[in-house]
């Protein structure tokens, strides 16, 4: 987030606010239930075991609330390196909750997280261009997007000069702390 | 009445509003820091909204992204429940500016019985009886050891900012007064960024007695009768009761209508407690005003039958009070424990996954929860994971009710205070009503013996 | 006092008597069946003895393994909870024949109120307000015309022996009356081997109301308010409530002194319940004495303080009731639920493992069970798994806690009716306490359609 | 069981009944926990078996609430794949329960149990012999010991021919529904 500035207009009077209803979609309905093996838990399964092929591991442990990960590289002659993390408490990161996209396409990539509560906006006005589109080359500074929160508009600004792969979140909705915003591929585009 | 509150708060106390707002028909938002994203109060609300990490600085003390959420999420109102941001004049300020409805006291209310000394020097010059202490602020070590003098030994040296045991300090003899004035002061400036400290005499092992007041939005207030919190261990309530042992009808009266006049005095609104220290002697003096809802508010609640927080929400909301004093009936007894996930020998907290959570159930027995069975214990927030609450006809039938559900109550996977609240309710002076602040420390020093 | 007793039962009704025990200070001994060896009642209690096998006339109703266990334990009184052998006379003769206290009325008390033809001429004749019916069982055909068609139709045919909907025929003209007094007759005689059958005035659509008596060994008798347990599902109560929309404080004192009459009538010991009728003209009419301790009885406890299972072990210890008719007050209101292990819809029995159970908590909330994640419900008994009780300070405040509660009430595993629950609370006529005997058909019906 | 009958004389008097201080021990609290498999269980362990098959994996552990996950590749070629299954513990009956014989010793032997509740004794009267002693020789309908309940004395007899290879109750002491009194190898002896 870069410095908070004074709006330029209004974007909505409070009378508005009332009436939006239910900002945020409910995440935690899916999970409420603990019990069974889910099919989200048949699937995370499948892509384990999926990585553990592709990335020649011996063996991968893996936990959830605590998030505990445990790899062990493949016995071969010569080798032994094993890595073990282990990140303490800590539950699912909103982050990772809300991105919609698969694992493959984060992989190397960074995410924008709003780094407050407030309302997303691509654009500076509503018959202004949006900030970025997606496909756009960004600097690292590069404003993103503002989020607005009590009448004060934030700029968010790009942490790595990349490339804008997904925009994550709908413009003039509301954003919570963490919610992902964009996706930028940092790799240096020729 | 409000369409839609947000409730600025987390475990059993927001599940308390929460429940509150839904037997009201009001729609709830839910805030939540990262690492509560799973926690009961966030899928027992209608909506929810994460505004910061861990720390509650950044979050559930975090003013701006408080805000922000009640503004995106349309709420009216904010129940702040009680620690992070009740007591917080600014914010119930900036509440009140930007139109949406603080539900507690006025900012002003939070901030005239906030500076203890000054609540004091106000509602002595009443006739309101304070402990005898320093008139206020105590500028100088002259003015302390006159204050002193004036007052009788032992006195208790504590900060106008201070709370909850904090900035406190004991002085048994003159000799010592200067040291100990000069520490307290060094200490309240670290502790609290405000060095005034002020004087009290110090009683040995009286009782605490509070006082549970609402006051609506047009100045009517009602006493709800007292609440005995003298289990207490470093001014930490563990157990509290009521009515008190110590406290009889007439008693009850005198102390309630002071109760009511310490609230019209400073022009309170809404739920509030008022404080007192008893002495052996029956002389009761004023402590000062909790301006919020306490944790130990469901005893109260069981004997009037008055549910608190949605009284709180229709005061704030315009309505005035629904009955008069002379409607207040209390019946029977009724006693909370909090249950803390704590080591019960050294009160290290201990947080953790609780593998089994089974509440005791059946008649008398109600329990203020956040917690279920494969629940996480954050190690960031406050120790209090349960309150265990019970009402009988009788003290000895509520007591005996105690007994039966902290029996009962399963809670496996981490430690908490339970074994110490078996010990205590098994404490024959306790059971004979005969407690006051120093109970605990001495039942707990027979351990070391 | 008793020093211990023997829990003749299963279920919530163990564990609610074992609980009462607990807080009495009284040593408890669990009976179990051994599908039973791993029930809650089973662990709840100090000691445990094994009966017999699932099918409950060899375990629960086995009276000589019952007694051999009260024997064997040293067990100086038994309860009996309600069912199996709650109403059993000769269990309780053989009780009192060798010396061990059945907490309840006498075996002569259940003889008298049990037969139900006699009971009723019994009070006709004392100026207790019967149902209009025929003066005793009937032995003809001609008899059975001569009693219709001077109470005039429609009338019900009621096996003497009968209870609980079973071996009822209405009749609506007289040209169906022989055949279905044939027909009932016959009914009787192979559901309870006795073929006796009365005659009444059958109402459309009343109250079921029921007053909730305590009578001492010395003969004292208070009421204790009334029940409204209109809706029910072929005479299986579903939901119940205190006190009943229907009845003003004026018909509260009239129902309760002829309730107090009624079981001074026939010398009632310990804790009943009179049964009436009442129609839309607010006549009310005795239906029968229920020689019990009954299900729906936590209403009662929530608005009058009184611990009715304790009671009723005092009662039977030969300690006078400590209370007298003008000391009871009923406070604010409550509801109870049943909680069924039944599919909602066709109310077919589904036991199974409950994979997780969460009580709701809070305020005004009370559950009785014996139940927690992971227990199994066996398809050998009833199939009740939890009673959802809730208190308010009016009915809308018992209402909306009730609605809340249910929202909370996680069972996992097994169908329950808790969305049958959901219906009737949100139910605009229910609401506004416009309920007989009739609603849960009507609302059921709507299902159909 | 057979016939009952009138007990020759009183064993104990009314007043001795209230002082017997816990005549069971306390059996339950082992076995507080009834996590039983279920029918989903069993499902969830074969596809769990088909996944570590159809994958070459040596190992693989998969817990259910905090969703824990362990996987282990097939070290080599040749090697057969270890599969742990672990069966929670279900339903203790109370005969299986009270045996203090070890699981061997009971294999093709029969237990008699109490078919009521009551007082178990080894002989018609305390001055008398016990009905049988271990290593006795005993005939089918052979008297074993007396149950009194109720006052009654119930004889129990030997379902089977074979020899007495346990007494599992103490004579005067109370046994409930079901609980072993007598092991009896069938086996005809020589």
């Amino acid at each position: 987030m870069s410095k908070a500035r004074v709006p330029p207009r209004p974007r909505k009077d409070p009378g508005q606010l009332a009436a939006v209803p239910n900002p945020f979609p409910d995440l935690s309905s899916s999970s409420q239930e603990l019990t069974g093996m889910s099919v989200d838990q048949h699937r995370e399964i499948q892509e384990l075991i999926e990585l553990l092929k592709r990335n020649n591991l011996a063996e991968l442990e893996f936990e959830r609330d605590g998030f505990r990960i445990y790899l062990k590289r493949e016995a071969g002659p010569g080798q032994a390196a094993a890595a073990r993390e282990s990140v303490p408490a800590g539950l699912e990161r909103p982050a990772e909750r809300l991105a919609d996209s698969g694992p493959g396409e984060t992989i190397g990539k960074v995410t924008i997280t709003s780094p407050i509560v407030g309302t997303f906006y691509r654009s500076p006005s509503p018959d202004a261009d949006p900030y970025v589109e997606e496909g756009d080359i960004v600097k690292k500074g590069q404003v993103l997007c503002v989020v607005e929160a009590m009448k004060l508009m934030n700029e968010i600004e790009s942490e790595v000069d990349g490339r804008v792969v997904k925009i994550l979140a709908e413009s003039t909705k509301p954003v919570e702390f963490g919610q992902p915003l964009f996706l930028i591929d940092p790799a240096p585009t020729p | 009445m409000f369409k839609k509150i947000l409730i600025a708060n987390r475990g059993e106390i927001a599940l308390r509003v929460i429940r509150a707002c839904k037997e009201l028909g009001i729609r709830t938002v839910a805030i939540h820091s990262d690492v509560d994203t799973n926690a009961m109060h966030v899928r027992a609300a209608d909506e929810h909204v994460c505004i910061g990490p861990a720390e509650d600085v950044l979050s559930y003390r975090n003013i701006p992204n408080v805000l922000s959420a009640a503004e995106v999420t349309g709420a009216e109102a904010i129940h702040p429940g009680y620690g992070f941001l009740a007591e917080n004049a600014h914010f119930a300020e900036v509440c009140e500016s930007i139109g949406i409805k603080f539900i507690g006291p006025t900012s002003e209310n939070i901030a005239v019985v906030g500076d203890k000394a000054k609540a004091r020097e106000i509602l002595g010059g009443r006739g309101i009886p304070v402990l005898p202490g320093s008139p206020g602020e105590l500028r100088s070590e002259s003015e302390a050891l006159e204050a002193a003098r004036k007052i009788g030994f032992p006195v208790i040296i504590k900060a106008s900012a201070g709370g909850g045991g904090r900035g406190m300090r004991v002085v048994n003899k003159e000799e010592e007064l200067v040291r100990a004035f000069q520490a307290a002061q060094a200490e309240a400036k670290t502790t609290f960024g405000n060095e005034g400290v002020y004087l009290e005499r110090y009683f040995l092992e009286p009782r605490h007695i509070e006082v549970q007041v609402l006051a609506d939005e047009r100045g009517r207030v009602v006493s709800l009768g007292e609440r005995d919190c003298s289990i207490q261990r470093r001014y930490q309530k563990l157990v509290e009761e009521t009515p008190s042992p110590a406290v009889d009808d007439r008693l009850r009266r005198e102390i309630g209508r002071v109760a009511t006049e310490v609230v019209k005095a400073v022009h309170y609104r809404n739920a509030g407690t008022v404080e007192f220290l008893l002495d052996k002697d029956q002389n009761f003096y004023f402590m000062e005003v909790n301006a919020r809802i306490q944790v130990e508010h469901p005893v109260t609640e069981m004997v009037t039958g008055i549910d608190l927080i949605k009284e709180q929400i229709r005061i704030a909301a315009g309505f005035p009070l629904a009955f008069r004093q002379q409607d207040v009936r209390l019946t029977g007894h009724s006693f909370e424990c909090r249950i803390n996930a704590e080591c019960p020998e050294k009160f290290t907290p201990c947080p953790g996954l609780v593998t089994r959570f089974r509440p005791p159930g059946g008649f008398g027995v109600r329990v203020d929860s956040a917690m279920e069975s494969q629940s996480t214990v954050v190690p960031y927030y406050d120790s209090l994971i349960a309150k265990l609450i019970t009402h009988g006809q009788t003290r000895e039938e509520a007591m005996a009710r105690m007994r039966r559900a902290l029996d009962e109550f399963v809670i496996d996977g981490i430690k908490t205070t339970i074994p110490l609240h078996v010990r205590i309710f098994n404490d024959a002076e306790f059971q004979k009503g005969r407690i006051s602040t120093g109970f605990l420390d001495r039942l707990l020093a027979h351990d070391s013996v």
